[in-house]
């Protein structure tokens, strides 16, 4: 299999040009692998999903549509994967054959990825909590917890998640190193690319550095695969989908609310009513609260 | 300068500068192994013959002869003339059919003999050079007119010029001053001989017409 | 009487053999157990080896040997090695390899390791003599020379010098050498009208049809090369030198030379290196340099970064000349183009005052060597166009102008003024303008047809011809017929018969009685000058007439010995020794060739003038007693240097709306003394103007700026003239003034007409773009039409290898 | 690896007598297959020992590859392997087509028109010489334009239709095809296919190391001139630095339907300006309908250039193509 793309400069000396090619193949096999590995496991060890406890009503003080995401996050996640699709498609259907003008589709949509992703860090930084993707020592807890469940095949829901699962803060975590990736490598390579921009200039960079941005671009590229995949898979299964919806509509029920996510980790209120908070005072829009990761 | 490694065996060796030492040895002729250019298929690397791919041994008519020679598949026709066939009057002055020293006749028609491969002109009368004159010295009408001209200088490319002449004379025997440089263009001199080449050629279609 | 064969038209004695196929170059020879060597060349501009692993290729079947620097005689620098550990232009040799045949020699050199540490390279003059520029070499830019030292410098000049020259214009910092006559300022403010321009000429490969391949073997303690050189006699001693051997321990065989202009003038490092790889390996080796090869070590005409100043009188005499001259060295050796060039302008124009200024400055492209007119093609083919933006503000016509500044036989050549032997410039460019019809044609400058508009150019082109001082080697043989030795080369300018011309009219014989032996140094040759630099019909006739001069007066004494009577009563004729008052009473060569070598003596060469040099004498002494044997040294006076011209007149045709250039008509005119073969002479001047023409629209060296890497060598982008290239019907002339400082009264022709060619071409692309210098070559399409439409043009104004 | 060139390496020959053996060949040895017609560009790539295909199918054994026939709808097929100079000389074709006779003729030199096919020459691969030098540039599967590098030596190369490769398309022949609207008949395992000239050449941005459609497998077989255009009014034009051997800086190929002084119909393609023969639909759509007249001629020369973008040596060519393209639509008034 070939893993690197060699090549001699106009010297004699070896430099690298890319990744194999074969590589994009291996990211599909490995992500169709995962999602029916994952499948065949979830149906063997999981019977049918838990029973959702009765909904204890308003009496909780939980609304019935908890707000899980804002419009501007499901926009952002929307249009990302807008950017996202284009970017894998005009990168690899060239290669496998399907030919079509692809370059500037391509870095018009890695541009496009670019600026939202510098929206998004901005706004989950400034606007949003940014701490509520962060893995603290709870989240440890929780992982462990469900790991002793899975291994315990115990049934109970277990240990309950804050807002944000650990699995889908690791995965959030692994897009973001892919992600930038693949956005630093980008833009250094639209320097050698005709764009508005700038002049073509191959010579930025000695050409043993551009081997490596290559080569790195093509690896998270190939890496997007395989994550996209999984990605998409989560999002289509059953038992997610009440989480796939909520990135449609925003919301999820009072009673997938409790059924997954433990009340004390992530704090919501009636939407609209304030509720007081262990740190009183200051209100907070309904969906998270300023203590969500303050209480231990 | 610094040591250099020099690895001139199996095992590294270091030299450093020395003087060249005066002294000469008496080589002679050692072993024979004439086989010039290209030699069997075990020093070139070359993988067994696939099935039907073309047989080495073919028989080419050159100058009216049959000759049979041991042709490689990608051994162009200048080098099997130089090199196998002996006839080197076809020279090679570019080898990437720039400047037409290798001209010969192909059924007539010229060629730059660099760049067709052998085994395309199996079974086609090949004419080069050494094939023009007759079989008693006369000269062709074309090198007749070269010496009553007294044309080329340095000559390398002159063998080509007189291939192409002959070329043209066969097919235009009448031809304008601008005729003849046209049918001669694919010929380079650096000489810069080009007016008495012309001038030869417009005397090789003269000798030609009376001669036919 | 036979008739004189000087002024005729002969068929030269090589000539069927070069139609035939018999004619046999280096590469036509075989050897018994003959093997092939293919050079490893550097894919970097400027690097240093630091390793060689060539174990693998060693293992190969059929691969005999490696030859490295480690093998061949160290040179100091700047001088250019036969292998190098440090190569300083990508292409240059590092290793060569032999094997039983090309294909695995091939193969060999692809398996070797070669580990290069990139250096820092220079391609253009100018970048490297900034203050922060590259330099060429690692012991610097430039090689210093003067009285009492010779050594690598590095010579920058200050950021102000560039800062500090106009846009476009050349800057001139700190010459690293010049030369004044008189007061160039004063001369400059003497006169009515100045014009200055800047100017780039390419360099270019030299490029002749047969590539220098070489077939060398070692028999019985000798060495035995077969070669493409200019020289036969001097390659052998400088290859000689080259190896550190002795002369007779070296046979040349050069026969015929497939072309050189001046890149093959003497030994080659390949020669060398073939020579060397044999020993090494015990065994015959060719190596078959190919054009791509060729192109890297075949030599190069240096270019040039100029800029020139010229002052007119109002009567279009020139008060001054200002000349600076930035020389693209190449990595070796020491080129003298510059100053040639600086020397042709000032016997060009005789200048009132006149400064020159250069700088010689080393670059990571080919090594250059002379090129046909070296110095005077680029000087001349720069300046024309300048004269004539002269007479156009002066409203003279500029045949005129330069009527008027050419010398007279009375006139002067360089720094020291040195006198001439004779020079009639003025008379050549009458016979020119008569014969290409200047009053009519000058009529149809800047007239346009359609979309083409019609310029008129001429160029006014001077270069040494003939050097002094050479032996003629002849035998008279029993057979009657006379044998010519000759140690020049055969390179096609027919040399080899014509200087024969001066033995056969002396001596009377009938051309065909005349037998030239020439090419083999097994064939005994005299001492020779170089065939290069027009030298050889004058350096030639002269040794041949002296040689022949003795013989005759050694006929005289075999037959007044016979005969009776004094050595002065004796005539030669329709190859007889007899009595002028009787011309019954005599005797035949053929028996008079018999007589001396019964007397033997000096009458067969057993006893030599002590004046012969040692290659002389030993051919001589080789000879000896084969016949009536003559050697003689060319001791006639001779005061002051020797000089040829051609007149060059052209008729372009330029299509306004492609750039397109057309040569419609064009006249060269020779003044090189006494015409000895009328159909060879007008081949040196058309054939020297073609090259011009080359120079002038077409021949190029591209580099890329960011590798160090060329590209246009290969035929197709190096772009030499073709036939559909030049004027279908060229004509041109000779004064036939004789030379009154030789024999029989030749100069040469070889280079002269080279910038004559050049400088008509320029001369009338600035004509018909209405006196606009572009004062850059080559004027490609490109750089014709950019100027037509006013676009960017397609170089920066000081950009070089464009 | 050490600079070799000039000696090629070994390969396998194949001289197959029919094209179902010469398909057959080329499936079989795929990507290790090299198709030999004349034989002068891929000489070039075999003695600069960069291309090293191990199977070589060489065609000239094939005689229904070679000739011109008349064909029923009036048009002509030229065989693939037909010669240059037949094309440049044969009666029918100069009479009815002499666009392409004019193309033909214009090629290199004698020899090489001799030996060079109509196939060859119009399959035949860019000749930019950082490419040429086995240098990995895109085109050569690495990822580098050489030639469009602020400093890079790009005199010879495009200034329209680059997408990162700036190379151009060398082919004297192929603007004439274009303009004569022929049909490209290729054969291949699969069948044979028919695509439109100006559908054969492709541009970087769609496969940036191919010159046209073709693919492994697949073969030129013939071209198809339509009858649409014979005896058209045509114009070829070729300018070069030397008048022989050399490729066009730019050149120009058009025809026209006249009728009273007013443009029917045209058909305009330049060449040496993009990495392909490139069609000038919009300029043919705004002289359609006009009087030919220097003014339309010179306002289309100006509308051919609009988005011409120049790299830093070859901003010549875009008043080049500009006079060419109104020659081609003057000149032959």
């Amino acid at each position: 299999m070939e893993i690197l793309r060699r090549a001699a400069n106009p010297w004699g000396q070896e430099v690298w040009i890319g990744i194999g090619w074969d590589l994009m193949w291996l990211a599909l096999i490995l992500g169709a692998l995962f999602t029916i590995g994952h499948a065949i496991w979830v149906r063997s060890t999981r019977g049918e999903i838990p029973a959702a406890p009765s909904d204890p009503g308003a009496a909780s003080g939980i609304p019935e549509r908890v707000t899980r995401h804002g419009g501007s996050a499901r926009a952002f996640h929307w249009l990302m994967s807008v950017a996202m699709f284009a970017l894998l498609i005009t990168a690899f259907f060239p290669v496998a054959g399907i030919q079509f003008p692809w370059v500037t589709i391509h870095w018009v949509a890695g541009v496009a990825l670019t600026l939202l992703v510098a929206w998004h860090v901005f706004d989950s930084s400034i606007r949003r909590d940014f701490w509520s993707m962060w893995i603290g020592r709870k989240d440890v807890a929780e992982a462990f917890a469900q790991l002793k469940d899975v291994l315990s095949g115990s049934e109970d829901g277990g240990e309950r998640a804050g807002k944000y699962p650990i699995d889908h803060k690791m995965y959030h975590h692994a897009t973001v190193a892919v992600g930038l990736g693949v956005i630093v490598t980008g833009l250094l390579m639209m320097v050698r690319i005709d764009t508005p921009f700038w002049p073509q200039n191959p010579y930025l960079l000695g050409d043993g550095t551009w081997g490596v941005v290559y080569v790195l671009h093509g690896l998270c590229g190939v890496a997007l695969i395989t994550m996209i995949m999984a990605h998409v898979y989560f999002a289509v299964r059953p038992e997610k989908l009440w989480l796939t919806r909520s990135m449609i509509k925003g919301w999820i029920t009072r009673t997938e609310f409790l059924s997954h996510f433990d009340p004390e980790k992530w704090k919501v209120a009636d939407a609209g009513t304030e509720v007081p908070t262990a740190g009183g005072g200051s209100g907070a829009p309904a969906g998270v609260t300023p203590t969500d990761h303050t209480t231990v | 300068m610094d040591d250099v490694e020099i690895i001139l065996d199996a095992g590294p060796k270091t030299y450093s500068r020395r003087t060249f030492i005066k002294g000469v040895i008496a080589a002679g002729a050692a072993v024979s192994a004439s086989g010039y250019l290209f030699r069997g298929p075990g020093l070139l690397s070359a993988r067994p013959t696939a099935q039907g791919s073309v047989e080495r041994l073919i028989t080419l008519s050159v100058n009216g002869q049959q000759r049979r020679v041991d042709v490689l598949p990608h051994e162009t026709l200048a080098m099997t003339l130089r090199y196998k066939l002996g006839l080197t009057g076809t020279k090679l002055g570019c080898d990437r059919a720039e400047c037409g020293a290798c001209t010969v006749l192909i059924d007539g028609v010229n060629h730059y003999s660099c760049s067709m491969l052998t085994h395309q002109v199996r079974g086609r009368q090949i004419t080069t050079i050494e094939g023009l004159a007759a079989a008693d010295g006369t000269l062709h009408p074309v090198q007749q007119a070269v010496v009553d001209e007294g044309g080329f200088q340095c000559a390398f490319c002159a063998p080509g010029f007189v291939m192409s002449m002959a070329a043209m004379v066969a097919t235009n025997p009448d031809p304008t001053r601008e005729e003849a440089a046209h049918a001669l263009s694919g010929n380079l001199c650096r000489c810069g001989d080009y007016n008495k080449i012309l001038n030869c050629a417009m005397r090789a279609a003269e000798l030609s017409r009376t001669t036919a | 009487m036979a008739e004189k064969t000087i002024g005729r038209d002969i068929v030269p004695p090589d000539l069927v053999a070069k139609i035939t196929g018999r004619a046999r170059y280096a590469e036509d020879f075989r050897a018994e157990g003959m093997v092939f060597a293919k050079m490893l060349l550097s894919p970097m501009p400027h690097a240093r080896v630091r390793r060689i692993d060539a174990s693998e290729a060693l293992r190969m079947e059929g691969v005999l040997g490696v030859l490295t620097a480690e093998d061949v005689p160290e040179v100091s620098t700047p001088s250019e090695p036969i292998l190098t550990m440090e190569p300083v232009y990508e292409g240059e040799p590092i290793l060569a390899v032999a094997a039983v045949d090309e294909a695995t020699a091939a193969e060999a050199v692809e398996r070797i390791v070669v580990d290069l540490e990139p250096l820092p390279f220079a391609l253009d003059p100018l970048l490297s003599l900034r203050p922060d520029g590259p330099d060429a070499r690692l012991e610097g830019n430039i090689y210093h020379i003067d009285d009492d030292v010779r050594e690598m410098r590095t010579h920058k000049w200050a950021a102000a010098d560039f800062d500090g020259a106009p846009e476009g214009r050349l800057p001139m910092g700190e010459p690293a050498f010049d030369w004044s006559i008189g007061d160039v300022a004063a001369g400059l403010e003497q006169a009515d009208g100045i014009v200055e321009e800047t100017l780039i000429h390419q360099s270019l490969t030299h490029h002749p049809m047969e590539p220098r391949s070489c077939m060398a073997y070692w028999q019985n303690g000798k060495l035995h090369v077969h070669v493409s050189t200019q020289s036969a006699a001097r390659c052998r001693a400088s290859l000689a030198g080259m190896l550190d051997m002795d002369m007779e321990d070296l046979v040349v065989v050069a026969e015929f030379c497939g072309g050189g202009f001046g890149s093959k003038i003497t030994a080659h490092p390949t020669m060398a290196m073939t020579a060397l790889l044999s020993q090494k390996v015990g065994r015959p080796v060719m190596l078959r340099v190919t054009r791509y090869e060729e192109n890297y070590i075949g030599r190069a005409r240096p270019g040039f970064q100029a800029w020139a100043k010229m002052g007119f009188r109002s009567d279009g005499r020139m008060t001054g000349l200002d000349l600076y001259i930035v020389q693209d060295q190449g990595p070796y050796g020491r080129s003298g183009d510059a100053f040639t060039a600086a020397t042709v302008a000032s016997l060009t124009y005789q200048p009132e005052h006149m400064r020159f200024r250069g700088v010689s400055v080393f670059t990571n492209t080919p090594p250059r060597s002379a090129q046909r007119a070296p110095g005077g093609a680029q000087i001349i083919g720069m300046l024309e166009p300048l004269v004539d933006k002269a007479a156009r503000e002066l409203g003279m016509d500029r045949v005129a102008i330069r009527r008027l500044n050419a010398p007279a036989s009375d006139g002067w050549v360089g720094p020291n003024k040195g006198s001439l032997t004779s020079a009639y410039p003025k008379e050549a460019l009458d016979k020119a303008a008569e014969i290409f019809g200047w009053e009519e044609r000058i009529a149809r400058s800047g007239q346009t047809n359609g979309t083409r508009v019609t310029g008129i150019g001429v160029g006014l082109s001077p270069f040494v011809g003939g050097s002094t001082g050479f032996d003629g080697l002849l035998v008279i043989r029993p057979d009657g017929k006379l044998y010519v030795h000759q140690g020049i080369g055969n390179l096609g300018t027919h040399s080899i018969a014509d200087t024969a011309r001066a033995a056969s009219d002396l001596l009377d014989l009938a051309w065909e009685d005349v037998v030239v032996v020439w090419g083999d140094s097994a064939r005994h040759q005299p001492w020779s000058s170089v065939q290069a630099g027009s030298q050889t019909i004058h350096a030639h006739t002269r040794a041949n007439h002296a040689a022949a001069t003795q013989a005759k007066r050694k006929l005289q004494e075999i037959a007044a010995r016979d005969l009776g009577g004094s050595p002065n009563a004796y005539e030669v004729g329709d190859g007889r020794i007899f009595q002028r008052s009787n011309p019954g009473r005599g005797m035949t060569l053929a028996r008079a060739a018999e007589r001396a070598i019964e007397l033997g003596g000096a009458y067969d060469g057993h006893e030599l003038d002590e004046d012969l040099h040692a290659m002389t004498r030993a051919s001589a002494t080789a000879l000896a007693g084969t016949g009536l044997v003559s050697a003689a040294k060319d001791t006639y006076p001779h005061d002051g240097s020797t000089w040829s011209w051609v007149v060059g007149m052209a008729e372009v045709a330029i299509d306004t709306e492609t750039g397109a250039l057309e040569i419609m008509e064009f006249t060269g005119v020779a003044d090189c003394g006494t015409v000895v073969h009328p159909r060879s002479l007008a081949a040196q001047i058309h054939g020297g103007c073609i090259q011009g023409f080359g120079i002038a629209r077409s021949q190029k060296w591209v580099y890329d700026p960011k590798w160090g890497v060329p590209f246009a060598k290969r035929f197709y982008t190096a772009r030499p003239p073709g036939i559909l290239d030049v004027p279908l019907s060229p004509r041109w002339g000779a004064l036939d003034i004789p030379d009154p400082q030789t024999p029989v009264g030749a100069r040469g022709i070889g280079e002269p007409p080279v910038g004559a060619g050049s400088a008509a071409i320029t001369s009338a692309v600035a004509d018909a773009l209405g006196g606009e210098c572009l004062c850059r070559t080559p004027l490609t399409t490109d750089v014709i039409l950019a100027a037509i439409e006013g676009t960017e043009k397609p170089y920066r104004p000081l950009e070089t290898h464009v | 690896m050490a600079m070799m060139r000039d000696m090629i390496p070994g390969f396998e020959l194949f001289q197959p007598a029919d094209i179902d053996d010469a398909v057959e060949l080329l499936d079989r040895h795929g990507s290790d297959a090299w198709v030999l017609a004349g034989g002068l560009d891929s000489f070039d790539w075999f003695k600069d020992r960069i291309k090293r295909p191990k199977a070589v199918i060489e065609l000239g054994a094939i005689g229904e590859l070679t000739g011109i026939r008349e064909t029923d709808d009036g048009g002509l097929e030229i065989g693939a392997m037909t010669s240059l100079a037949d094309v440049a000389a044969h009666p029918a074709i100069r009479e009815r087509f002499g666009l392409l006779a004019d193309a033909a003729g214009l090629v290199a030199t004698p020899q090489i028109r001799n030996q060079g096919t109509l196939g060859g020459n119009l399959c035949q691969d860019t000749r930019c010489w950082y490419y040429r030098s086995g240098w990995p540039c895109y085109r050569a599967g690495g990822n580098t334009c050489y030639a469009a590098a602020p400093q890079a030596m790009n005199r010879e190369h495009c200034v329209l239709g680059a997408s990162r490769c700036v190379a151009v398309n060398p082919a004297d022949t192929a603007p004439a095809v274009v303009a004569l609207d022929a049909k490209m008949v290729i054969r291949s395992r699969g069948g044979e296919r028919v695509v439109d000239a100006d559908d054969f050449f492709i541009g970087p941005a769609i496969d940036i190391t191919r010159m046209t459609v073709l693919e492994p497998g697949d073969l030129l077989t013939s071209v198809r001139i339509p009858a649409d255009w014979a005896n058209a009014t045509f114009y070829f034009e070729k300018v070069r630095d030397r008048v022989a051997w050399d490729f066009a800086l730019v050149s120009v190929a058009s025809a026209l339907k006249v009728e009273g002084g007013t443009i029917r119909d045209v058909r305009l393609a330049v060449n040496g300006v993009a990495p392909y023969p490139m069609r000038l639909d919009m300029v043919e759509q705004a002289v359609v309908g006009q009087r030919q007249s220097e003014e339309v001629a010179a306002n289309a020369g100006i509308m051919a250039i609009q988005r011409a973008r120049p790299l830093r040596h070859n901003d010549y060519k875009v008043p080049l193509m500009r006079n060419l393209v109104r020659r081609a639509l003057r000149e032959t008034a």
